[in-house]
């Protein structure tokens, strides 16, 4: 999960990495409030998830309490990139001199922490990667042995500093990295890393996201992750389903997350477009799939339901048993096309067709036909 | 000769007891696999469908000095220590069932398995197969059928679909293998892509991928640098998957502007792997390898 | 380093391993005053360094505050096995049933930490280990790894307890090795750990030794150490020599330990007794040479003082400077004797003559030549 | 050949410009050793009796590539960092130098050191010699002599004082290694024993123990246990050291009833060595094995 900035943050200074002073408004009066504190200027930053912020207007500065008070006003409620804004982080302005870049994230290919640092920050690190590579350094973390000096001199080596400076970044990169493993991170980034005008390190924005795994060690941010999800989502992690919302009006369920997508995939190379991802899991029984079918039938967009199976610890039964329930609720003008195959086939392939549903051999067909049906309504 | 897991795997399963332990314990035991021995701390003196049950891999080991190969079912908070617990009591190949493990966790006992000279599959896997031979998983056995194809997956359901057209085509599997759909897994695919190589049994390899990371790109890179002598068919889930969004798999997603399905099949092709547009395509694309 | 039983006692504490009520007490008021406090009936525990206490009259039971006070006028003060005690452990009695045996050692063999534990504590364990090795179970932990929970069980399976005691042994040996790495441990024993009358797992005695060279990272250990050292024990320290008191009447110095040792060995074989050992490590200069010479020429045992160099990065003509200059000062009654052989040799050998000393080229000839002299003495 | 170091050892020196390793490097070229950089990190770019500093090793290597072997003379608190550098940076044998490294510290990085294939000489430890080719370390070349004598030791001027015993016998050593007075080592005796007994050069072996832990009795036990063909010779310090004392070493200390000289001697003579009683006897044993 990612944290919002100001969590971020808060970590942060529970880490010894000083930020510049804030406070969190959730009111226009908050923010006046904070902007006064600070010395009568800040920065009102929306504290959204979604990225590119900045380009969609969500950072503003107020050269007065007041002028904070309205921009808050402004800010607080809208959407940015489809996200609510329900808070606003109001810093102290940093007079920046330059901008550097430093992250630590888990590098999947070497199976290691690595941290990456640049002279040049603020920007996008992804472009910088692809444009100038030997502008970044990399430095992996055998996770056996953990961060030790010498990472932390390759690294402030490599960036132009004075000795005062390069010991305050060795500080910061000791510090992230102890944060970083502390709580489970998969991301922990400082971009920009200020270089202020009197010469101190300021670290601008904080990005922190933590493995989904290891929220049980954090529980403090596991009750969190519910709050943002839509309806939808919410009532398929309720059931322990994956699903992911997509534009498309072809309903999606598969068991296993691969043939899930796979699934989706044959829906767009026929021509359709997929509404959702919707992976049952392995093993599931009929309440769960009919919870599943009853999710997708009573959505909106979905005009076609296209279901995969292919039953391993999955019984074909409990599938069909599943499907023909949800159908006697919420299939009233929603067609369903069913692929089934594996244990229990028979049975299954007996209880559809009872139900007056057929159901294909081939996931291939299946696809086809789905995308035929929506074609036809 | 075959690739991992043979007639001579001898299996401790380790959370017997649980649902899943002993549900595919039973299904292993049908299949034919060697299953020994069971752990589950506690509970040692019980036995699970014949098979008895240890407090720990050290005991089940000091008594059946033939197990070499362990599964794992035990939950992920505990996960970790069931792993160290394998690799310290010397079993050289750990196939790891468990899902939703801490990544941080699983970073480091993939390192240590891998300086002590283990192999492990997984996490969040399938399993391993060598049809007819030995199943060390909870795949489906009646999809597989003996062959000449070795097949390394990322996913569990897609691999049992294509090992099954495989099957259905009539040329059968040498060993399939499901690596996990973790982002950090102990097996990836150029080892597999290596232990093929040098199998005797194995004629094709078909790669299952998915959007997350750039393993495929990785594994294309090094199939084009070695000149990989035999064929690959490739098939790639997930081309309609959006960016950001975790696809049911922990390491299924597209992230920092890397692991999107089209660059993953333009590595792979421009490495002269057939990347094929459905799971039924694959058996089809391998038929022609074969012949050619 | 090792530590007093009080100061092993509040590190367990400090790791959460629960050890019985106490007081520290350096008088006999102190002593009363404890006891009332733990309800009128206590045992007190001298607090010395050398092994074998309790035997030596070092453990006294107190029925009231009244006799604490007696038993604590005739502790206080007194020496056991040649160390004066200075204070008491005043603590509750513990109603023992069982006692166990629990420790954390390095192996050095392994080159890990071990963990020793066993159904009969109390005993001293290197008998136990030599008559019924198999009543103790040893776990090594591989220090990358770390103690895992695997580990805690394979030593709880063995030991015959209830569930509910096998889960707080398992606590202890978590906390104690949490203690044992953090505090740089040598060895963190408890025994015995004693099941009391209520079935509760007490740890009665706590025994913990620290590397000396971590102290650095233990500052508040680091300053206690020379507190504890003889005169000529902290004077040696204070020039950085390795010094050992024996109990012979032939002063030995050399550079390196192993030299030392064969020297001191060389002795014995010749029919003399050394009385220290003393190595003045690797190239050390006149000044230090004259500081170790003058100590031994100035120890009231020592008759004669054998010096035997062989110059590698030490150069002869430093240490014959070094000696003739503490000759001078504390020569008077004392007969040196000297081997020195290897860097600047003829310069060393030259400055000895003049000033009427020839040295050895062999380590045999001088050893057998002090023990001579001694026996003309 | 000879053992872990030659004609082809290509040293790095880590803390090169402190006062310990400027000197010994000087030592170390005088003796023809070919000492190609040396670190010291924030003074790169500088030079140490013509040799170039650099500010990691990674650097030194990078610019050096035919470095193999590192020296390690870092005070102690660093000393643990600097072996984890060498190890990345893919140093095969790191002597290491420095004295009074916390013994938590050491065995984590041997462990380490071990599980990556890296060979760690110390700490708190001479370095190794194999005359005529290299030495890395910090005894007085001129003792030695080019021979057939392989020595291991867990002391420094003792090795040299019966090195250079062997040497006016007219016998000279193949290689002579300290491995270091600390409790636990990175090589240890038996290391050592199967290293010269894979050398051509070395017909008899040396072995210099003292008091402390039970390297003797194993290295004895190996001997035994496996025949060893070639004869050793041993020396053992400490028989009048009392127990409880720490003997100048870490590791020379007798303590839980373990590791006084005699048992020490007493095992290697039941395994058929001979013990001497003095540096001298040394010489005149191996005189009398490499005739028998």
């Amino acid at each position: 999960m990612k944290l919002y900035e100001y969590e971020a943050k808060q970590l942060f200074s529970l880490y010894s990495i000083p930020v510049p002073e804030y406070g969190l408004a959730r009111t226009p009066e908050e923010a006046r409030d904070i902007t006064e504190r600070l010395g009568g200027k800040s920065v009102l930053k929306a504290q959204v998830l979604v990225a590119g912020r900045g380009k969609a207007g969500g950072i503003k500065f107020a050269e007065s309490p007041q002028e904070a008070y309205e921009l808050a006003k402004e800010l607080l409620g809208t959407e940015i990139k489809g996200e609510k804004v329900n808070s606003l982080l109001v810093s102290k302005i940093v007079g920046i001199d330059r901008e550097l870049y430093l992250s630590i994230v888990i590098d999947r290919s070497v199976g290691a922490a690595s941290i990456l640092a640049s002279s040049e920050g603020g920007i996008d690190i992804e472009e910088l990667a692809a444009k100038s590579p030997e502008k970044i350094i990399r430095v992996y973390v055998d996770p056996l042995v953990g961060l030790k000096p010498y990472h932390v001199r390759r690294i402030t080596e490599t960036i132009n500093l004075s000795d005062e400076q390069k010991k305050v970044l060795q500080d910061i990169i000791l510090n992230l990295y102890r944060l970083f493993v502390d709580f489970d991170c998969e991301l922990a980034e400082i971009n920009p890393l200020a270089v202020d005008k009197e010469g101190k390190l300021v670290p601008v924005d904080a990005k922190v996201i933590i493995d989904d795994n290891a929220l049980f060690r954090r529980k403090e941010f596991a009750e969190r992750v519910s709050a943002e999800l839509s309806d939808f989502e919410l009532e398929a992690k309720k059931h322990g389903f994956s699903y992911v919302e997509l534009d498309g009006n072809i309903g999606i369920i598969g068991n296993g997350a691969g043939l899930t997508m796979a699934t989706m995939d044959l829906v767009k190379l026929y021509g359709g477009k997929p509404a959702n991802f919707l992976d049952i899991g392995g093993g599931a029984r009929a309440e769960v799939v009919e919870k599943a079918a009853s999710l997708l039938l009573k959505h909106p967009k979905v005009k076609v339901l296209l279901v995969n199976v292919l039953g391993g610890i999955t019984r074909c039964d409990e599938v069909a048993k599943g499907l023909v329930n949800a159908l006697k609720t919420y299939g009233k003008d929603k067609k369903l096309v069913v692929r089934l195959t594996g244990t229990n086939e028979e049975e299954g392939k007996r209880i559809l067709s009872d139900a007056g549903i057929s159901a294909f051999d081939s996931m291939e067909d299946a696809a086809k036909n789905a995308v035929a049906l929506v074609k036809v309504m | 000769m075959t690739v991992l897991v043979d007639k001579n795997t001898h299996v401790v399963v380790q959370g017997i007891t649980g649902r899943e332990g002993s549900f595919h314990t039973k299904a292993m035991l049908d299949y034919g696999t060697k299953v020994v021995a069971g752990v589950t701390p506690g509970k040692g003196g019980q036995s699970v469908y014949g098979v008895p049950v240890y407090d720990s891999v050290y005991e089940a080991v000091s008594k059946h000095p033939e197990i070499n190969t362990s599964i794992i079912f035990v939950p992920s908070p505990y996960a970790p220590d069931a792993v160290y617990e394998a690799i310290e009591a010397g079993i050289d190949v750990i196939v790891l069932i468990t899902e939703h493990i801490p990544v941080h966790d699983s970073m480091r006992f993939i390192r240590y398995a891998k300086l002590r000279g283990v192999s492990i599959i997984g996490p969040n896997c399938p399993g391993i197969i060598s049809p007819g031979e030995s199943k060390v998983g909870i795949m489906p056995g009646h999809v597989f059928s003996k062959g000449k194809v070795g097949i390394v997956s990322r996913s569990g359901t897609l691999t049992y679909e294509i090992a099954y057209a495989i099957t259905k085509a009539g040329l059968g599997q040498s060993t399939a293998v499901g690596i996990g759909g973790d982002p950090i897994t102990g097996m990836n695919m150029i080892d597999m892509l290596e232990r093929f190589r040098e199998d005797d049994e194995t004629e094709a390899i078909v790669l299952i991928g998915e959007i997350g990371g750039d393993m495929e790109e990785r594994a294309a890179e090094y199939i084009r640098r070695i000149n990989y002598e035999k064929p690959v068919v490739a098939f790639v889930a997930g081309r309609t998957a959006p960016p950001g969004k975790r696809m049911g798999h922990a390491g299924a997603i597209i992230s920092m502007g890397t692991g999107d399905a089209e660059s993953k099949i333009r590595a792979l092709e421009a490495s002269g792997v057939k990347v094929a547009s459905t799971p039924v395509e694959v058996a089809k694309l391998l038929k022609d390898v074969l012949k050619g």
